[in-house]
């Protein structure tokens, strides 16, 4: 393990005490605890969002608290979720009495620890929570039937839907709009990744699996859950097609779709190789016929110190553009 | 000595703490083989906070058995932290009323644990989780008590089942958590989780026997 | 050689398209080029300022070509300078008539290339160049004797450089004043940098050195130019404080200075670590009694995927400090 | 048979070019050792471009020498366009008004791109650059010039100092560019610029023994 850390046991601790140092007018943190982060900005009124989930992933989940975006993070240890005190803790703190959207990815342990937190801020609190589980990994599960459950893992998508909710809550939407803005766009975005090699877990101290010189594997996880399949490594281009093919075939996307793309690093692919993939999206979807409203390019929601990347796509209407290009600032996330 | 008092439960949770703690390394290399190697720690980390906070104080069995699953519950997060405080917890409301714990006491409280489990994952028995040791170990309890076997001799059924079940795992193929995406690879190494159950049950029956009344 | 890429030979170029393709509001190209990069925002008037250098470091260089900062960059193949034709372009498009400042590093080619670009521009196109070249790389040789040329390399401090010169230059400033700002600026930055795995040329295909498994070359360059001292790896607070004595006593930085501080990751290394490392460099300071005005924490100035980080120090006076506060957009680098 | 014509310089130009593009594997190689395995890539992208742009055109050696510089010095960037570009555009110039270059006019030649060069660069014979191939390949054209040798002989004498400057490389400690970062691991190879200039020295060489009249 070649990390510079000091004690594995407190990389949380001291990586969340370095986020508060560094960005002292945007973020810190509530009940005495560095792993419940809150905006330092509050807009009464406004229903508070919240997500939270294991450590590892930055910026994702906290790196999106600040104007216009989140309202608050509970973090766990490295991909461990946070506990349900943790969470309510933060619930309060940005609860301004419209009450408060939970948005997190669909892992077990996040959901055990986010319903109990959630009944506890309804029955403990009064506060009114409502969640919604992003699910947008193409490569982890098929579509859910009408009436089932969704068992796809959340990754890096769900940053188009901090954003939307984000900017909808900012806009002074009740619980329930900012809910609906939420689910919509959690309905339209679709995501698929591939990694080139492990990451190691400080805790752990070694890869979290084994993979070839030469090899990839498309559809991997962030937290190295596997993919849909092993295989050689090949071309930047050939291995968007086969991502993009799955990608666009899964909602669909078609032709006249207007889109957000959103290419993002898993930790240790360069930003170079970024926008090679990004000049191929570009031709791929223009010929489909889908057009390309905005790109977002770069680490948006890593697995540490992972290579490889995921290509996420938000299908926009009207709505979703406006809270999408609506204004944003938080430590990692500018927009104007 | 058919009666173990729910006042004299003390000993038997801190042995419990105490079972996890001495097999923290143990886990962890259990869960390295085919996890990420982190079991012994996550399962430390909630033990021993109850420890700290109840080691100086009175409890009976099902009250320790209460704040403990809330200790996991509610502080610790992870997917252990739920999974074995929704066990502590329902095994807990199912037994407070219970001044005297016989073999169907016990049976009906370690089901109303499983029972609990179930609601939350969808694991199995075949799974390879420690739905394997768990769900023996109340199977054995309740026919002991159909059969109106001693509580010693029930307890020591219990281990047995609960070992089997553990042991059980060594041929099974992950289906849930990390070890699932080994696939056949992950045959032929215990479950992490199965194995702390294991440990738990087993230092609970030697506890509980030791108290005998 | 793990990349997501098509042809080597195509890197540079398939990435700068795919820049184009994400960032049609900020960024273009002159002279029919791709390697020659404008921002796509004139100000009529305005001191043009341009930068240049091989590729594999983004965001640097051309990354901070934007509203604010720079107005063009000139960008080579991986590691290589552009040619003066290259650069020949990029000025012509950018000068209206208030003249250009060129900022870049202290590297061979880079001057050989840039200062033969000024040549022409001057007898060939009459436009007025003047050069400031950042070299701040403290592990790379003494400080330069009054009167002699200065050694160093250029490394991550430069964006200190681009952000206060582009300030001054946004606020219509004459070349001369632009010039002395980005003086001052370098005049006070200091970098050193630590390195814990090579990163690999494309169009070379191997690692560009060695280095053990648990080993760290403390003051490498973003080239994998020697350092000072290779060892074992140590804990990340140690680090920081052989690296921070080396800065802090170089300048010197002394109690009572402000400054501002950049923790730059070079490709691989997650943020939570630059994290780890921006709290030991908090705590550090305080003890010296020198004040941070402001954190930039991530990665600025990569060499493609190699581990490891540089700390910057800049010292501030209210004159930096302004300009350093100063709003900016670019594709890298947005601040409100 | 001791005079080349300038006007005669195309075949020379073009047979340098032929080198270097021969070359540029062998060259890959060399750099790779202890350095970053470019250097074949980076000599052959722009005397491509001259040959692709003069080869159907006419021009003397002083000319060819002159534009081929242009285009390393203004169109291919990194360290080698201007060094090289250096070398050739200072060659040129010192050539341009010869009619008739004997070997007092080649050593002049030969002495003003190094002399342009070490304005530029800092390295010295010894640190283990393509000046341990230059300068020793100047010496021995100004000794065979001030000894009244023959063209040709003088020729062959250039290209024996020129290749022992490239072999004396081999025992030589790195001071600059990329293989200085080895320090004593970069001895016991050649340097890839060293290698490459004497590819050039002896394609000239060969092309003026060809065309002396
Ligand atoms: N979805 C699940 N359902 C039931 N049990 C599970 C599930 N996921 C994991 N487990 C159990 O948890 C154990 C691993 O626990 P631990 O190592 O603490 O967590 P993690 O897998 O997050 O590292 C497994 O051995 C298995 O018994
Ligand atoms: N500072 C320098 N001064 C003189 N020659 C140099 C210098 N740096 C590099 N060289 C020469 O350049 C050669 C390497 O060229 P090349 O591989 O094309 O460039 P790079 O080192 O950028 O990969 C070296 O073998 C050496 O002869
Ligand atoms: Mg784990
Ligand atoms: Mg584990
Ligand atoms: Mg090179
Ligand atoms: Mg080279």
């Amino acid at each position: 393990m070649k990390k510079i850390i000091n004690k594995p046991e407190d990389y949380v601790k001291e990586m969340m005490e370095g986020l508060y140092i560094a960005h002292p007018d945007l973020i810190t943190y509530t009940g005495d605890d560095v792993h419940c982060l809150v905006s330092v900005n509050k807009k009464p009124g406004k229903v508070g969002i919240a997500t939270g989930g294991g450590s590892g992933h930055l910026p994702l989940f906290l790196g999106y608290v600040g104007k216009g975006m989140l309202d608050g993070c509970s973090v766990g240890d490295v991909f461990q979720s946070p506990s349900p005190d943790q969470m309510l803790k933060v619930t309060k703190e940005i609860d301004s009495g419209a009450g408060v959207l939970y948005i997190y990815g669909n892992y077990n342990g996040d959901i055990f620890n986010f319903d109990m937190a959630a009944e506890q801020a309804d029955f403990e609190e009064d506060i009114k929570v409502e969640s919604v589980v992003a699910g947008e990994d193409v490569a982890s599960a098929g579509p859910a039937a009408p009436g089932e459950k969704n068992t796809r893992r959340g990754v890096a998508g769900i940053i188009f839907i901090y954003k939307c909710a984000g900017a909808a809550a900012d806009a002074m939407l009740s619980l329930d709009e900012v809910k609906r803005v939420a689910e919509k766009a959690a309905a339209n975005v679709r995501t698929m990744g591939v990694a080139l090699t492990p990451c190691t877990v400080p805790r752990v101290g070694k890869p979290g699996f084994e993979i070839g010189d030469d090899e990839m594997e498309i559809g991997m996880g962030i937290h190295g859950e596997t993919g849909i399949r092993r295989g050689k490594l090949e071309p930047a281009d050939q291995i968007v097609e086969e991502m993009m093919d799955k990608i666009v075939a899964d909602l669909p996307y078609v032709n006249g779709d207007e889109v957000a793309v959103l290419v993002n690093g898993l930790g240790a692919t360069p930003l170079d190789e970024q926008y090679i993939v990004t000049r191929k999206i570009d031709s791929y979807l223009k010929e489909k016929g889908i057009k390309v409203h905005r790109y977002y390019v770069g680490e948006y929601a890593t697995s540490i110190e992972m290579a490889g990347f995921s290509i996420s796509l938000l299908k926009l209407d009207d709505e979703l553009k406006g809270y999408l290009d609506a204004p944003a600032q938080t430590p990692f996330f500018v927009q104007l | 000595m058919n009666t173990f008092y729910n006042a004299d439960g003390k000993p038997v949770l801190l042995k419990i703490v105490k079972a996890i703690q001495e097999n923290k390394a143990y886990l962890g290399e259990v869960d390295g083989l085919i996890g990420d190697g982190d079991h012994g720690m996550n399962m430390n980390k909630g033990f021993s906070v109850f420890e700290e906070r109840f080691q100086d104080e009175e409890f009976t069995f099902s009250e320790g058995l209460d704040e403990l699953g809330m200790i996991l519950l509610n502080e610790i997060g992870g997917s252990m932290g739920p999974i074995y405080g929704t066990i502590f917890m329902d095994m807990a409301e199912a037994g407070e009323e219970f001044e005297e714990i016989q073999v169907g006491q016990l049976a009906a409280m370690l089901e109303a644990g499983l029972n609990g489990l179930c609601e939350i994952v969808e694991a199995k028995v075949g799974d390879k989780t420690l739905v394997d040791t768990l769900a023996p170990a109340v199977e054995s309890l309740k026919k002991s008590a159909s059969e109106g076997i001693g509580f010693a001799d029930a307890l020591s059924a219990m281990k047995a089942a609960a070992e089997a079940g553990r042991d059980s795992t060594k041929d099974m193929v992950a289906k849930f958590g990390r070890s699932s995406r080994l696939g056949e690879r992950s045959r032929g190494v215990l479950d992490a989780g199965a194995t702390s159950c294991c440990i738990i049950l087993c230092a609970m029956a030697d506890g509980m026997i030791e108290m005998l009344r």
